[in-house]
């Protein structure tokens, strides 16, 4: 009855799939949802329940994204909502990678952040709402849509940096990021709109139509552009030189925002990333392709080596993500089918890696009664003998990280060098692997300390660690056994992932090289 | 005698260089976020500029999200600056380096 | 052929039974033991030899094969023993004069702390060199040549609380160890032209090699006997080696080990035959080594150290002859020299049993008349080594002196003189050592020395009766050349017999004699009452012409160096230097990551605006293009 | 499931059932025994298979092939010809020693799990077929052993653990560079993307590609085997791991390097192989060289006998780069000689750091007056070692002389000096150790039966070997008469063929 009373309108509105964006809306609707019980209901009572929604919604939309899969397996992927969307198998794929890690998230987050910033359901809508950005980056087939998709996401995350407003470093790390990401966005807009005048639309598909149809002359304003939307992308993905804001913010913020930050900025970023390049601007690879050549070399070569030095464990992992960064790019920079199903595994394999990284982590400065951002390896040296579980596990995920045979690290490493190699760039698979063993000499320090026995194992060099750096006051933290429970089904959850895909990644390569981009 | 578009566009890219200038020099937490959002109005009018050039209602409707998004950045950042600035006397954001190394 | 498993089996065996129960069976017991399993053995050796006896001339050869031991690619050893008469000739002398040394141990021997360990390793040697004369192949050879090295090392470092005693073995050890190099590479050339190591197939394709091939086979195989046989370049161990116990020294380094090297070049005698050049070469070294060697040995102070030097110089004499093809007389000598040069160890081994183990001539003197049996049976071996007629010396040396003459003048010339040289230095420790002044008063400090027990005066007595008689086995020009005629199938072609006209064959072995007399009165007229005569006795003799602290320097001390240079250098600063270095990099440029990250939101800018600028500049340029 | 199947999945299910074992501390020795008991099953399992080893053919034999990543043709595939059989051997006897000489650990879950899981991660190295699958073994070999050497090793394990660890990596990062180059420029010539050794080996590389990808792959086994310029890092880690990890890391992980170099390096550039023979047996020499003369220059018993393993591996360099049947058989059985004479005599240092607390020379001597029969077992395995005839160290040696003489004379005139100055610093040690009166008038403990019965095994085998060791040779012969064959036939390689793309790995990358 609706449609019908609709339609007799005058003004004629697009017809919209719903069925396309039925991700978002199931994000959004749960945000909403959230919002409106907590008015109702009261914030303070019932966070079990604002956190049961929120995890209801996000497997929801994994449910969702995968049967989208199977239908655009069977009719193949089209455009939605005037071409603004475009519903296809990329789509769904970084649909079900986001939920995987809001699932993660919802399991681990929400358990430490309501500890420290008391309970509400704050935490659990800014999760949803910044899902549903990511997920509106991954499916924009128009630079426009991706500018706000981008937009939903940071501004979630900018607070979400500065949830613990009690404690001055993650006030400081919630404005580096707002005002160097403000200023990333206003670049990446100015991209977009200097691509806009050099072809006259902000649509990919058309964009890539005039483009093949018709030769630029000066085409200066246009790769300017693409050049300003790929710093943009990489501020966001904190490839070098754009990453300064990541370590800083990394260590500011409550670890498992972190966590999450670091695994669903990079899922958006390089979703949008590979769509805009393939579909888009895939005429101009001999252009744009050094330009992801330099970042990735420069991400892999820094990433590692300024790791060495670290003795803050957040900040090193800030470091290794900058690392891992540059390993995606190398499957950007292939810029072939193959390139974008390994940057696909890569993400997925590295997300559920990273939740579950920093969930240990933060059960770790819990249990050491550190305050946020202040963990260094001596807090964590013999660990392995007082809690042998949380020792084993963080092992098994650091050795993944490195990767070590028999964990998904590995495997997505190695698909990784495969599509840089399937495009003859020898020398930068070169490059990465001897990067992957510096970044291990460093991942095995922190392994060597969970498991060391002696005490006073510090060399000379590392005296320099600079001055403990004080946040705010809240030792003696306790997390109530009820909110641990999740916890450790989420930490277990990404172990097990992590292993069960490092022996049998067939699975999860065939549903990554079902993701392809329709164009 | 109408002025060629591509003045517009010269000014547009002067007025965004003066916004990130703005951001890189000056001291004041205000006045930096008030250049990032002259940022964004020189991209707005790089926006309608080409919009008029292409005479394409594509760009004009651009610079409506761009405000949207604008106004939600100043909301969620004006929120931020208070909450760090809350208990310091001055605005220089150069003594909010602790976070380093 | 099972006889000759038993020849080499009875060692064996003695050494297991000994190695397991030595210990329980305990002093005299284990010797008895070590001692009767040599005698089998030698019973074993005279069957064989009675029983090749009776075969045909050209059919004795036999074969008795084990096992397979190493078969890669186109390389077959087996495991196989030859019976022929140069390996029997080996094998009854060699059981022989062991099982005599094995009964004269048992009393020399007697009360020391480890007396079963000394027949295990005994019994190991003897198997050791038993299983090096009788192997039909060249590797086969050389698990006994290095088998009787490794005896030999433990031999003299048997009272290994004596620094110098543990390094002489290690020295003996390594420089056989050199030899041994050039014997390796002397099979591999083998094989690589005749693809076979086994004697049966590369002695008859001998013909076969080309002539510079044979010259280098020849040469290489040289350098191993060089090393086992004391030649010039490599006998300085065997000075050394006289720091084991003086059955030791009479054993192997008498009569058994060190002939190893001649038996080897024997049994490659159709590849010397080809080798001219090398024959000749051999014949050189040996003849210099024997007069360098008696030079030394005029001016030595210790009565071992004498007798090693005259060992070595007898051995230069074999080499003469195998260097002149006279491979018969080479084996004759081999033989006579066994008895006498081991009764010579044995006896100076019995004064010093007497004289409380004091080994220098200085305080030695006037012992023939109480130690009777002891001196006439040295006096006995001293008149076979040095030549003088009837005794076995004489005709020995002889014959190789013959054929040396025969090659060549100035060989025999030499050779003359070294024999002179040889009677006068044994004369000299004679007469020092049995006759002139008792200087021994306060070595024994006042109780007399008496004659040594039974047990060991008989092997003494049996040896002094076998350097007398040896010469019977091959008196030249006579109905009598058994040996001759016992080996000459074996040689074969290879053997090449010079013929002197008849004033030759008289006035020679006349020569012979004169000189052996002279050098007897000589050293009577000289040592008579003298124990000390400086001006004949200079320190460079003393020392073995310094060669022995020339390789020291070079060799001991410049090897130390480089391993030290190696070890602290090298290592830890240039390889690791270089793994440091880079390390040290990537340090140095994580510590200017951390100078990067200021903490100052503006220079975060500023990186950025820095990025943006290069890629502004990247735009222009390939916007251009 | 074959015997291979079983001989890598037994000890992986053990190393995951042992750390669930929580037992109190005094039935701890339960848990030694449950390792103990796998590692003789393997045992048993090791000599069952070379039984029923069928002699005359050089193909392998109980092959098993499973489909694991199909997008990337990666199989579990596994064979085993004369080498690996060889090798497996070797593998199952060293573990079993190992675990018997695993004691004085409070805690034997960790000890136990690693040492198993090191067992199944070099059992698969030597049997894997699939590239992919050697590599990920070959990467697995590190972490147990990383972990044996930081948490139960003496003195500074855990900074020699971490060079050990990065070394290895880095050389094995080219590795997988080379495999997948390799792999890929295969799917470019044939289309079928696969990792099978058999199938890649009928790849034909332009020159420039080929050498590269043989110096990756060369690179990581030179680190592992070690060869010279790659070996820093042995001495380190042999003197501060434990004994039963040092008994696996010099006795069996040391010949993954040299297995390596035949199975892949030969087989799958034979061209590139014979023009590079030059450089690995310069290589080779030199180690062997410089190997025996700075093991004459240390003090330190350990890293000695570290620098006499870097020795003896370049005899078994020169061996494989020697192109003869008798070098290449002579090279493998050195590599199981190797493997018996090397364990021993760690074993045995084991005992002297136990009596005495140190492995320094110049604190030690005069022990053979104290040990009489501790001093006649170290001798016989030092004789072993120096290649004395009639024990097993001569026959490997001998044999890879003769086949290096054969085809590249000068090389193995050199060569044969190694033989003299490995008897140089051997006995010298023999004789600072043992020779010469006790500096330290403390009792030095003679052999005690629980260790008599250790060593028995190992001193059995270095005699029965130097004897009889047919049973090896018949086994390895076909095999490596094969691989000879293979590479002496393989065309020379032009510079021209692959596609154009290829050749791009001389330009360097970015057009």
């Amino acid at each position: 009855m609706f449609g019908s009373l609709v339609s007799q309108l005058p003004i004629r509105l697009p017809s919209i799939s719903y069925q396309a964006i039925g991700p978002e809306l199931i994000l959004f609707g749960a945000a909403l949802v959230v919002l409106a019980l907590s008015a109702t209901v009261g914030r303070r009572e019932h966070p079990q329940l604002y956190r049961g929604i929120g995890l209801f919604a996000a497997v929801a939309e994994g449910a969702w994204s995968a049967n989208l899969l199977r239908l655009i397996d069977q009719h193949g992927p089209s455009l939605a909502i005037a071409g603004a969307i475009s519903n296809d198998g990329f789509s769904a794929v970084v649909g079900i990678i986001v939920a995987a890690a809001l699932v993660l998230t919802m399991l681990i987050g929400p358990g430490f952040v309501e500890s420290v910033a008391g309970q509400g359901p704050e935490f659990v809508t800014l999760l949803l709402l910044s899902a549903t950005g990511a997920i509106v980056m991954a499916q924009a087939n128009d630079l426009i849509v991706v500018f706000l998709g981008l937009e939903i996401l940071s501004i979630a995350l900018y607070v979400m940096v500065g949830f613990r407003l009690r404690d001055g470093l993650s006030r400081e790390a919630a404005f580096k990021y707002f005002i160097l990401g403000g200023f990333s966005s206003a670049v990446f807009l100015y991209g977009v709109a200097l691509v806009y005048g050099a072809t006259g639309s902000t649509n990919l598909v058309k964009i890539a139509a005039f483009l093949s149809s018709h030769v630029l002359i000066n085409n200066g304003v246009l790769l300017f552009g693409i050049a300003l939307i790929l710093v943009g992308f990489g501020f966001k993905v904190s490839a070098v030189p754009f990453h300064v804001w990541s370590p800083d913010v990394y260590q500011g913020a409550p670890t498992s925002v972190t966590g999450y930050m670091a695994a669903m900025a990079k899922i958006a970023a390089f979703a949008a990333l590979l769509r805009v390049m393939m579909v888009a601007f895939h005429l101009q690879l001999e252009f744009w392709r050094p330009i992801v050549i330099a970042l990735a070399v420069l991400s892999l070569v820094f990433g590692a080596v300024f790791a060495l030095r670290q003795r803050e464990i957040k900040r090193m992992l800030a470091y290794s993500s900058i690392n891992h960064a540059g390993f995606i790019l190398l499957g950007v920079l292939a810029a072939t089918s193959g390139g974008v199903r390994d940057s696909l595994f890569y993400l997925g394999a590295y997300s559920v890696m990273v939740i579950g990284t920093f969930g240990l982590i933060s059960l770790i400065q819990v249990d050491a009664g550190k305050v946020e951002g202040s963990l260094s390896l001596d807090d964590v040296r013999g660990l392995g003998r007082r809690r042998p579980a949380v020792a084993v596990l963080l092992a098994i995920l650091i050795l993944a990280q490195a990767g070590a045979p028999f964990t998904s690290g590995f495997i997505a490493k190695f698909s990784v060098i495969t599509a840089v190699i399937s495009v003859n760039e020898y020398w930068i698979a070169v490059v990465a692997m001897v990067t992957a063993a510096v970044a291990a000499a460093f991942y095995l320090r922190l392994v060597l300390a969970l498991f060391s026995k002696d005490e006073a194992e510090v060399g000379v060099g590392d005296a320099l660690y600079p001055v403990a750096v004080r946040g705010g006051s809240d030792q003696g933290l306790r997390l109530s056994t009820a909110s641990l429970v999740p916890i450790w089904i989420g930490i277990w959850a990404s172990v097990a992932i992590t292993v069960f895909f490092g022996l049998f990644p067939t699975l999860l390569l065939d549903l990554v090289s079902r993701g392809k981009i329709f164009y | 005698m109408s002025i060629p578009g591509s003045w517009y566009l010269v000014v547009a890219a002067l007025l965004f260089g003066l916004g990130a200038f703005g951001v890189l020099t000056r001291r004041n937490v205000i006045v930096m976020f008030m250049s990032v959002e002259l940022m964004l109005n020189a991209v707005n009018l790089t926006f309608v500029t080409y919009a008029r050039m292409l005479n394409d209602v594509g760009g004009q409707v651009a610079v409506f999200f761009v405000l949207v998004v604008a106004a939600a950045e100043v909301v969620v950042g004006l929120g931020i600056i208070v909450a760090i600035f809350r208990h310091r006397a001055t605005v220089t954001v150069d003594d909010i380096s602790s976070l380093k190394g | 052929m099972l006889v000759l498993g038993l020849v080499i089996g009875f060692p064996l065996l003695g050494f297991l039974v000994l190695l397991a129960f030595g210990k329980r069976i305990g002093d005299p017991g284990a010797g008895w033991v070590g001692t009767i399993a040599i005698a089998l053995s030698f019973v074993a050796a005279v069957v064989t030899w009675i029983l090749l006896l009776s075969k045909h001339a050209g059919q004795r050869t036999q074969v008795l094969r084990l096992f397979q031991w190493i078969h890669a690619g186109g390389f077959h050893v087996n495991i196989t023993f030859r019976a022929d008469p140069l390996s029997v000739v080996m094998m009854l002398f060699v059981t022989g004069v062991a099982a005599l040394i094995h009964l004269y141990s048992i009393g020399y021997m007697k009360r020391d702390a480890r007396f079963h360990q000394f027949f295990v390793y005994l019994n190991l040697f003897v198997f050791s060199m038993l299983v090096l004369v009788t192997a039909n192949n060249l590797p086969l050879t050389f698990l006994g040549w290095e088998g009787v090295g490794a005896c030999s090392y433990w031999l003299i470092s048997f009272w290994f609380e004596r620094p110098s005693a543990a390094s002489a073995g290690k020295k003996a050890f390594i420089i056989n160890r050199i030899g041994d190099m050039g014997f390796m590479l002397g099979t591999f050339l083998v094989f690589e032209n005749l693809h076979s190591v086994s004697y049966s197939q590369v002695l008859p394709a001998a013909h076969r090699l080309p002539a510079g091939t044979a010259e280098a086979i020849a040469l290489l195989f040289f350098l191993a006997a060089a090393g086992k046989s004391a030649q010039l370049p490599l006998f300085t161990w065997l000075l050394d080696a006289m720091e084991g116990p003086t059955p030791v020294s009479a054993l192997i380094h008498a009569a058994t080990m060190v002939t190893a090297g001649v038996y080897l070049m024997a049994r490659l005698s159709p590849i010397l035959a080809l080798a001219h050049a090398a024959s000749t070469t051999i014949a050189i070294i040996g003849v210099v080594t024997a007069f360098v060697a008696a030079m030394a040995a005029t001016s030595q102070t210790d009565i071992k150290k004498i007798v090693a030097f005259s060992t070595v110089s007898q051995l230069g004499y074999m080499m003469l002859g195998i260097g002149t093809g006279a491979y018969v007389a080479a084996i004759f000598l081999m033989v006579t020299h066994a008895f006498y040069k081991a009764l010579i160890f044995l006896s100076s081994g019995s004064v010093i049993h007497s004289l409380d183990s004091e080994q220098s001539i200085r305080r030695m003197g006037a012992l023939a008349k109480l130690m009777p049996i002891t001196a006439w049976t040295m006096i006995i071996a001293w008149l076979s080594i040095a030549g003088v007629p009837p005794f076995s010396g004489f005709f020995s040396k002889g014959s190789i002196l013959e054929d040396a003459f025969g090659r060549n003048e100035l060989l025999w010339v030499v050779g003359v003189v070294t024999a002179l040289l040889t009677a006068y230095y044994m004369g000299r420790l004679v007469f020092v050592v049995f006759y002139g002044k008792p200087r021994w008063q306060e070595v024994t400090k006042g109780h007399e020395p008496h004659e040594s027990p039974r047990i060991m005066t008989i092997p003494l007595i049996v040896l002094a009766v076998a350097a007398a008689v040896a010469g019977l086995l091959n008196l030249p020009y006579s109905g009598l050349r058994f040996l001759h005629n016992w080996l000459s199938p074996v040689f074969g072609s290879a053997l090449v017999s010079y013929h002197l006209s008849a004033s030759e064959k008289v006035l020679l072995p006349a020569t012979d004699a004169v000189v052996a007399l002279l050098g007897v009165v000589i050293a009577w007229r000289l040592w008579r009452n003298h124990s000390e005569r400086k001006a004949l006795e200079p320190t460079v003799l003393l020392k073995g012409w310094y060669l022995d602290s020339f390789y020291d320097r070079t060799f001991a001390r410049g090897g130390t160096a480089l391993a030290k240079f190696g070890d602290r250098v090298v290592d830890p600063t240039i390889i690791d230097g270089a793994v440091g270095g880079v390390a040290w990099l990537f340090r140095w440029v994580g510590g200017l990551g951390r100078k990067v990250q200021s903490g100052l939101v503006r220079s975060y800018l500023l990186i950025m605006v820095g990025g943006i600028v290069v890629m502004l500049a990247y735009v222009l340029v390939s916007a251009a293009r | 499931m074959t015997v291979l199947d079983w001989l890598i999945a037994l000890p992986a299910l053990g190393a995951l059932v042992v750390p669930m074992m929580s037992l109190p501390p005094e039935n701890q020795r339960l848990i030694r025994y449950f390792g103990i008991a796998i590692a003789l099953v393997e045992l048993g399992l090791a000599i069952g298979m070379a039984v029923a080893f069928k002699l005359h053919t050089s193909s392998y034999q109980f092959v098993t092939k499973v489909h694991w990543i199909g997008a990337f043709g990666i199989a579990w595939y596994l064979g085993a010809d004369g080498i690996s059989l060889v090798l497996v051997l070797l593998t199952a006897v060293l573990f079993a020693i190992a675990m018997f000489t695993m004691k004085g650990v409070k805690d034997y879950r960790a000890y136990v799990g690693w040492m198993l899981l090191l067992e199944a991660a070099c059992m698969g190295s030597f049997t894997a077929l699939d590239l992919f699958l050697f590599f990920v073994f070959f990467e697995l070999t590190l972490v147990p052993s990383y972990f044996l050497i930081s948490d139960f090793g003496l003195g500074a394990s855990g900074r020699a653990a971490i060079k050990f660890f990065v070394y290895t990596f880095a050389g094995s990062a080219l590795l997988l560079v080379g495999i997948v180059s390799l792999v890929f420029i295969h799917d470019h010539q044939t289309g079928h993307l696969t990792f099978s050794l058999p199938a890649l080996m009928h790849t034909r590389l332009p020159k420039g590609t080929a050498i590269l990808l043989f110096l990756a792959f060369a690179a990581a086994f030179a680190v592992k085997t070690p060869i010279f310029p790659f070996h820093t890092w042995s001495p380190d880690t042999y003197r501060s791991a434990p004994i039963p990890a040092v008994v696996i890391l010099a006795g069996v992980m040391a010949k993954l390097g040299a297995y390596g170099l035949i199975r892949f390096n030969l087989e799958l550039f034979p061209a590139t192989s014979r023009e590079l023979a030059w450089l690995m047996l310069t290589l080779g020499v030199v180690g062997i060289l410089y190997g025996a003369i700075v093991a004459a220059g240390e003090r330190d018993l350990g890293r000695m006998v570290a620098y006499s393993s870097l020795s003896h591996m370049g005899f078994i360099v020169l061996g494989i780069f020697a192109f003869s049947t008798e070098g290449l058989s002579g090279s493998t059985l050195q590599m199981v000689n190797h493997g018996i004479y090397t364990a021993a005599i760690f074993l045995l240092l084991g005992m002297i750091y136990e009596r005495r607390g140190t492995l320094d020379m110049n604190k030690l001597g005069g022990l053979q007056k104290k040990a009489p029969i501790f001093a006649g077992v170290f001798i016989l395995v030092v004789m072993g070692m120096i290649g004395l005839p009639g024990l097993n160290g001569f026959v490997g040696e001998f044999l890879i002389l003769l086949g290096t003489f054969i085809t590249h004379r000068w090389w193995a005139v050199v060569a044969v000096l190694g033989v003299v100055l490995s008897a140089v610093y051997l006995l010298w040690m023999y004789q600072r150790v043992f020779h010469g009166e006790a500096k330290d008038d403390r009792s030095f403990r003679d052999l005690a039966p629980r260790e008599a019965l250790l060593l028995l095994p190992l001193v059995a085998l270095i005699v029965v070997l130097g004897v009889y060791p047919i049973p090896l040779l018949s086994r390895i012969n076909p095999t490596t008469s094969a691989i000879v064959h293979h590479v002496a036939s393989a065309p020379a390689l032009g510079n021209s063929g692959a596609p154009q793309a290829v050749a791009s790995i001389v330009t360097g990358g970015a057009k």
